[in-house]
């Protein structure tokens, strides 16, 4: 386990990668206290901004910019893709293989057009 | 004739590769438009884009604004097809005969890996006429193509036989990774033109910058550039006769058997 | 990718720099500020097999059109004028094979600097041109990159040499990979005949929106609305969008449909590639009330499925 | 789910059986004694039924893979498998084709499981995310050995426990089923880049040999006993005088199990006008002579490729030979790869003696137990092209006809034109799958026993061989009919098979940890694939002698 409970609330992970930049380094320790990063040692200040600030500015669920349920959200989202004659998939850069494989099973069985940040 | 016009401007693209002499020659209107065509992510037919008329034939005329119709002429080996608007990209591409004429624009790769045959553009072409799709190292092998207009970057790119005359002006990368063949640019071209030429030549009526790897060899008046020159004028274009051209060769970092030619002076050059 | 495509490239992980490289070159690339560690960690002061003292063991390069905040890191620095960067490495390839070209000065540089500096690279031991968004992004594109390419190709005749890009998003490099190996092509796909098709310029998401064809859009842990060129990203104003991310972005503001989503390396578990196609597992170190990313999309999947067959039915 | 295939010749050569009329009963995913009678009856007449293929030696996954693909955009532009005709996923072919296009089109073969032969350490991970890709098949993958520089240092040492030690925890970190070597020390050289020549040549940085590392990694491997013996990929291959290495590498064995992969490749004299031959017989002979030693052939074909491999500098050769595009990756502290693509020519004397020579070994090696087809995939050329190849095998006037089309020049230098030999379905069926299974230490797979998996291929006997092994008019994965006459009918996902040898040879993680911090860029503790990565695992066990 890399991850260390120290006191109530607190944890220490070593080893953790950087989802910043294409550097990918992977020998960051994090402090988290309530869910908060507190201290982030290895990393650089773009590890630090991505890190320190993650808990701040979530997303919520939301159809024309009100909230609803998360599964209405889903819901609404296949209703559009589903009825589109020309999608477009665009993304995929800044997160894991396992949404990125989603991405193009989606885009195959919706016959889209799928780009990713390669070609900017 | 077959008329094909199109009932209402698309924004979302068609792939039209079955709009061929090849495939429609025989075929009543009726079959015609049970053709297939793929719009957008739907699976659709001719019909349901375009009123079909006339009678069985291997002449093709298309009305309306077809800037959204890609593949027009994929493939045709013979007959002629008449676009009396704009296509999309890849029209004609892999032809390998007859002809299609453009009285609009087009978008990229007119006339890409393109085997023989004519393509008469009166309008604007994008980038890579002629050109070789991304990872091929051979695009066009032969045939013609006049654009009246302007043409994009790469015009030409991967040309291993055939002609390519612009009336207007080209962009960057004319004749890039050329292995032979023939450009001719009547107004100005862009940048780095013949860059990874190995053979060829590029015909360009104005001074342009060209790449430190291709040295002056000479200034040339040959019955060869005016052969050429007077083909252009017999598929429809104006070109400047008998001239003097400095002779630059290279790409001196392939085998260096490219050949640019640049007029001197530019009386007659067509300004666009 | 469009350039490796043409002619493909000598590279390396970034552990063999790390062990062997005695000359590194960045070329439009400015590490200090877009990649801040990779000089501590594989390029520049990295210790290795063959460089047991780190940054005295290298000669380090920096080429750009104007001095950044990396400087101060190399040994030399040459300034190129913007836009050049083609013709400047093409002399370079011609005096690598011992030809000159017939100007003294070629973007700025003069011929004896680069002449020096082709020499560096055949004298080297091993030498690495790491190449960024200041060339792949200037006139040229990705010509720019394929003469890097061909250059280290061709310097293979003397030395050891690789040519690397300075990958921006921490994921590009898998999303890259994972579309390769189901569609066989890296990015600019298009499914709509049932199968994928590749064209940049027909199918990647700047001409696409500049010409308006989409009419739905699903954006996935991105930013188009701040990344993309505004006369593209403001064709999403005008179509059904959809976003996942983890928070609150310029494009969820403007979005139809919001997904929020873990963060993945934050609140989740996952691979990424780094820039040398090396992937990794990333860690989770934060809670989130959301899902992966994934888990949505499979839904939607599911969802789409099930409304094709009642479509079917009627 | 329980099935019957009655009424056909079943060919299990693992039984001694040839063309047997029997019904093969199959319950819950495997063969059985007896299905009962409410089982669904499949009719096999005119048929033979086989297990279904196995594949010792396909590059089908992993970094390399993917730059084969990347690189090749062109190669994929022709070639797909579209939504439109029926399939789960579409995917694009060519040689080098994608995940799901690979797994159904394996499946369309009747071939059932395939094994990733070349996976540097630091790219399983990778092979790993790309096999949950490919549908239809079981997989597996080997790990890239030879240029390991743990290795070589605990070599220089003489540590042979920590070297035991090593190769058990790679095995684990890499969820891989057993070891490659490829050019043992030339991709380390590479990385000057040198080649290694000869076996005792030494290595620049490292104070040991080819024969050295070659040794004590076989001999690692019985200690633990991996169900698969050493996969090796010979140093000097391609090249003239090629099969003196390959002769050397054997005797060095001193009758250690040995696989020797695509030997096609290294079987290549000096003699003649153009100074390059076939010596295919000489290593038939060496084969025959040496019963520790199997090999699969690495058939060349002719037409457009890509080839792939670990050999960094013979890639390198292969660019400068041909002016065509080039990758090359090497892979830090590990080994390297290359990737260039080559067009095969009947008018090419080279390619016609390659050819040539991949068919002399089928046909000169005595024992099919011991000689596998491939065509190491996609370097001699795609697997697609395997019931094309088996035609010739099987059919000498068909072979013939295809020796008249060859290159004059090489047709009169080539030993295959006084071959006669023509294989029988019998023998097909060993090289094929019971031969490969068998040699792979897989004991459910390449047969029709009762308690083997239920993987089988019904073959239809018609018109000529090709047509008939280009579309089996059954294929059954696990007990269900995933296609019929040559068509995937149903898409399922097979296992990844790896193996856990036992631990405890010497205390390493010290000297790991160092390692790494001196050399790696990836954190230790980041290094290791979980088996999550693994979504359906299959756990081969070791067999470890008890008397040693």
């Amino acid at each position: 386990m890399t991850a260390v409970k120290q006191a109530e609330n607190t944890t220490v992970t070593e080893h953790v990668v950087c989802p910043f930049c294409a550097t990918l380094c992977d020998d960051l320790t994090i402090h988290v206290h309530n869910n908060q990063v507190v201290k982030v040692r290895n990393g650089c200040a773009l590890a630090k901004g991505v890190f320190e600030n993650a808990h701040k500015e979530w997303a919520t669920p939301r159809i024309g910019g009100k909230e609803v349920a998360y599964d209405s959200a889903v819901e609404e989202a296949a209703k559009l893709l589903a009825a589109s004659n020309n999608p477009l998939i665009y993304g995929l850069s800044a997160t894991d293989v396992d949404a990125q494989k989603k991405c193009i099973e989606l885009a195959d069985l919706i016959g889209a057009n799928l780009d990713n940040a390669s070609s900017v | 004739m077959i008329s094909l016009t199109l009932m209402e401007k698309l924004s979302i693209p068609m792939e039209a590769d079955l709009i061929t002499p090849d495939n429609l020659h025989d075929k009543s209107n009726d079959e015609i438009k049970r053709q297939t065509v793929y719009w957008g992510n739907k699976k659709k037919t001719i019909g349901d884009f375009f009123e079909v008329e006339g009678e069985k034939s291997d002449q093709i005329t298309m009305v309306g604004d077809c800037a959204k119709v890609k593949l027009i002429g994929h493939k045709m080996s013979f007959g002629a097809v008449h676009v009396q608007g704009d296509t999309g990209y890849n029209t004609g591409s892999y032809m390998t005969g007859g002809s299609i004429t453009i009285e609009g624009n087009t978008a990229d790769y007119l006339g890409a890996m393109m085997e023989g045959g004519f393509i008469h553009l009166k309008g604007d072409a994008g980038h890579f006429v002629g050109g070789a799709y991304k990872g091929e190292t051979v695009g066009m092998t032969g045939g013609e193509i006049v654009v009246e207009g302007n043409a994009g970057h790469e015009t030409g790119g991967f040309m291993r036989r055939g002609l390519i005359g612009v009336g207007g002006n080209a962009g960057d990368f004319t004749g890039l990774f050329m292995l032979a063949g023939t450009i001719v640019v009547l107004g100005r071209a862009g940048e780095r033109a013949g860059a990874n030429m190995m053979r060829g030549s590029i015909i360009l009526m104005n001074q342009t910058r060209l790449l430190p790897s291709f040295f002056q060899n000479g200034v040339v008046s040959t019955p060869a550039v005016d052969m050429i020159l007077n083909r252009l004028r017999t598929l429809g274009m104006n070109p400047p006769l008998a001239g003097r051209y400095v002779r630059h060769t290279g790409d001196a970092n392939t085998i260096a058997r490219g050949e640019i030619l640049m007029r001197v002076g530019n009386r007659n050059h067509v300004e666009v | 990718m469009v350039a490796l495509q043409l002619g493909g490239a000598p590279a390396a992980t970034l552990g063999e720099v790390k062990n062997r490289a005695d000359l590194v070159i960045f070329w439009g690339s400015n590490p200090a500020e877009s990649h801040p560690r990779h000089f501590a960690r594989y390029s520049g002061a990295a210790k290795g097999r063959m460089n047991p003292k780190g940054r005295k063991d290298r000669y380090i390069v920096l080429v750009d059109i104007r001095p950044t905040p990396s400087v101060k890191y190399a040994d030399e620095f040459i300034q190129i004028k913007p836009g050049q960067d083609f013709e400047v490495l093409t002399v370079m390839r011609m005096l690598a094979s011992g030809q000159r070209p017939d100007a003294d000065n070629i973007g700025g540089v003069e011929v004896q600097t680069l002449e020096r500096l082709v020499q560096r690279c055949k004298d080297a031991r091993m030498g690495v041109l790491f190449f960024g968004q200041g060339i792949t992004e200037t006139r040229g594109k990705h010509q720019n990159s394929l003469v890097i390419y061909q250059f280290g190709k061709e310097m293979n005749r003397h030395s050891k040499f690789l040519t690397l890009p300075m990958r921006g998003h921490y994921n590009v490099v898998g999303s890259g990979n994972t579309m390769c190996w189901q569609t066989g092509y890296p990015f600019a796909v298009n499914f709509g005949r049932g199968y994928p098709q590749f064209n940049p310029g027909e199918f990647s998401v700047v001409d696409l929106l500049k010409r308006k064809e989409p009419d739905a859009a699903l954006i996935v842990a991105a930013e188009p609305m701040d990344h993309l060129p505004y006369e593209a990203a403001r064709h999403l104003e005008d179509i059904p969008t959809i976003v996942l991310d983890p928070r609150e972005t310029l494009t969820t503001k403007m979005a139809d449909v919001v997904i929020p989503v873990k963060h993945a390396g934050v609140s989740v578990e996952g691979t990424a590639y780094r820039m040398d196609h090396i992937p990794i597992k990333m860690r989770a170190v934060l809670d989130s009330p959301w899902p992966k990313d994934d888990i949505p999309l499979s839904t939607i999947i599911e969802r789409i499925k099930e409304i094709r067959k009642e479509e079917a039915k009627t | 789910m329980a099935i019957r295939i009655e009424n056909g010749e079943v060919i299990d050569p693992a039984h001694g059986e040839d063309r047997v009329k029997r019904t093969v009963h199959i319950k819950d995913g495997k063969i059985v004694a007896d299905a009962g009678l409410d089982a669904t009856v499949i009719d096999a007449t005119g048929c033979v039924v086989m297990a279904g293929g196995v594949d010792i030696h396909t590059h089908v996954a992993g970094p390399k893979v993917n730059f084969a693909r990347l690189m090749r955009p062109e190669d994929h532009r022709y070639e797909h498998v579209s939504r439109e005709d029926g399939y789960e996923r579409s995917g694009t072919g060519g040689v080098a084709a994608t995940t799901f296009t690979t797994g159904y089109r394996y499946c369309e073969m009747g071939y059932t499981t395939i094994v990733e032969p070349a996976v540097p350490p630091m790219g399983a991970r990778h092979a790993h995310e790309e096999l949950v890709d490919i549908p239809q098949v079981d997989k597996a993958i080997f790990t890239l050995l030879g240029n390991s520089e743990i290795i070589f240092q605990y070599l220089e040492k003489g540590e042979m426990s920590k070297i035991n030690e090593y190769i058990s925890w790679i095995m684990d970190a890499t969820k891989s089923y057993s070891v490659k070597i490829v050019n043992p020390g030339g991709a380390n050289m590479w990385k000057y880049r040198a080649d290694i020549h000869d076996i005792d040549q030494k290595l620049r940085d490292f104070d040991t040999t080819p024969r050295k590392i070659v040794l004590a990694i076989a001999d690692t491997m019985a200690t633990l006993g991996l169900p698969h013996p050493l996969h090796l990929h010979c140093n000097n291959l391609g090249v003239p005088d090629s099969y003196k290495t390959a002769i050397a590498t054997a005797e060095a064995m001193e009758g250690r199990p040995l696989h020797l992969t695509h030997l096609q490749f290294s079987s290549y004299g000096s003699s003649g006008k153009r100074k390059f031959s076939s010596e295919a017989p000489r290593l038939a002979q060496m084969v025959n002579d040496n019963p520790n030693i199997t090999i699969d052939v690495g058939q060349v074909l002719f037409g457009k490729t890509t080839t792939i491999t670990a050999d960094g500098p013979f890639e390198y050769h292969l660019h400068k030979l041909t002016g065509s595009k080039w990758y090359n990756g090497d892979v830090e502290c590990e080994d390297g790869c290359g990737v260039v693509p080559y067009d095969y020519k009947r008018k090419s004397f080279v390619n016609c003696i390659q050819w040539a020579a991949g068919l002399e070994l089928f046909l000169l090696i005595d024992d099919p137990w011991r000689v596998y087809l491939t065509t190491d995939h996609p370097n001699g050329a795609p697997f697609i092209t395997y019931p094309h190849l088996i035609r010739m095998l099987m059919d000498k006037d068909f072979r013939r006809e295809q020796v008249e089309k060859i290159s004059v020049e090489a047709s009169s230098e080539i030993p295959l034109k006084v071959l006669e030999r023509e294989y029988s379905l019998y023998e097909i069926a060993i090289i094929t799958r019971a031969g490969t299974a068998r040699r792979l230490g897989l004991e459910h797979k390449g047969h029709l026993g009762v308690g083997a998996h239920a993987d089988v291929a019904v073959y239809r006997i018609g018109a000529n061989y090709e047509e008939m092994f280009a579309k089996p008019a059954w294929v059954l994965k696990d007990g269900v009919v995933v296609a019929k006459e040559g068509k995937v009918t149903r898409q399922v996902f097979g296992a990844t098979m790896y193996v856990h040898p036992a631990r405890g040879f010497a205390d390493i993680e010290k000297d790991l940890a160092d390692f790494f911090e001196s050399y790696y860029t990836v954190n230790i503790n980041n290094y290791p694939v979980g088996l999550e990565y693994l979504p359906r695992p299959e756990l081969i066990p070791c067999q470890v002698k008890q008397n040693d």
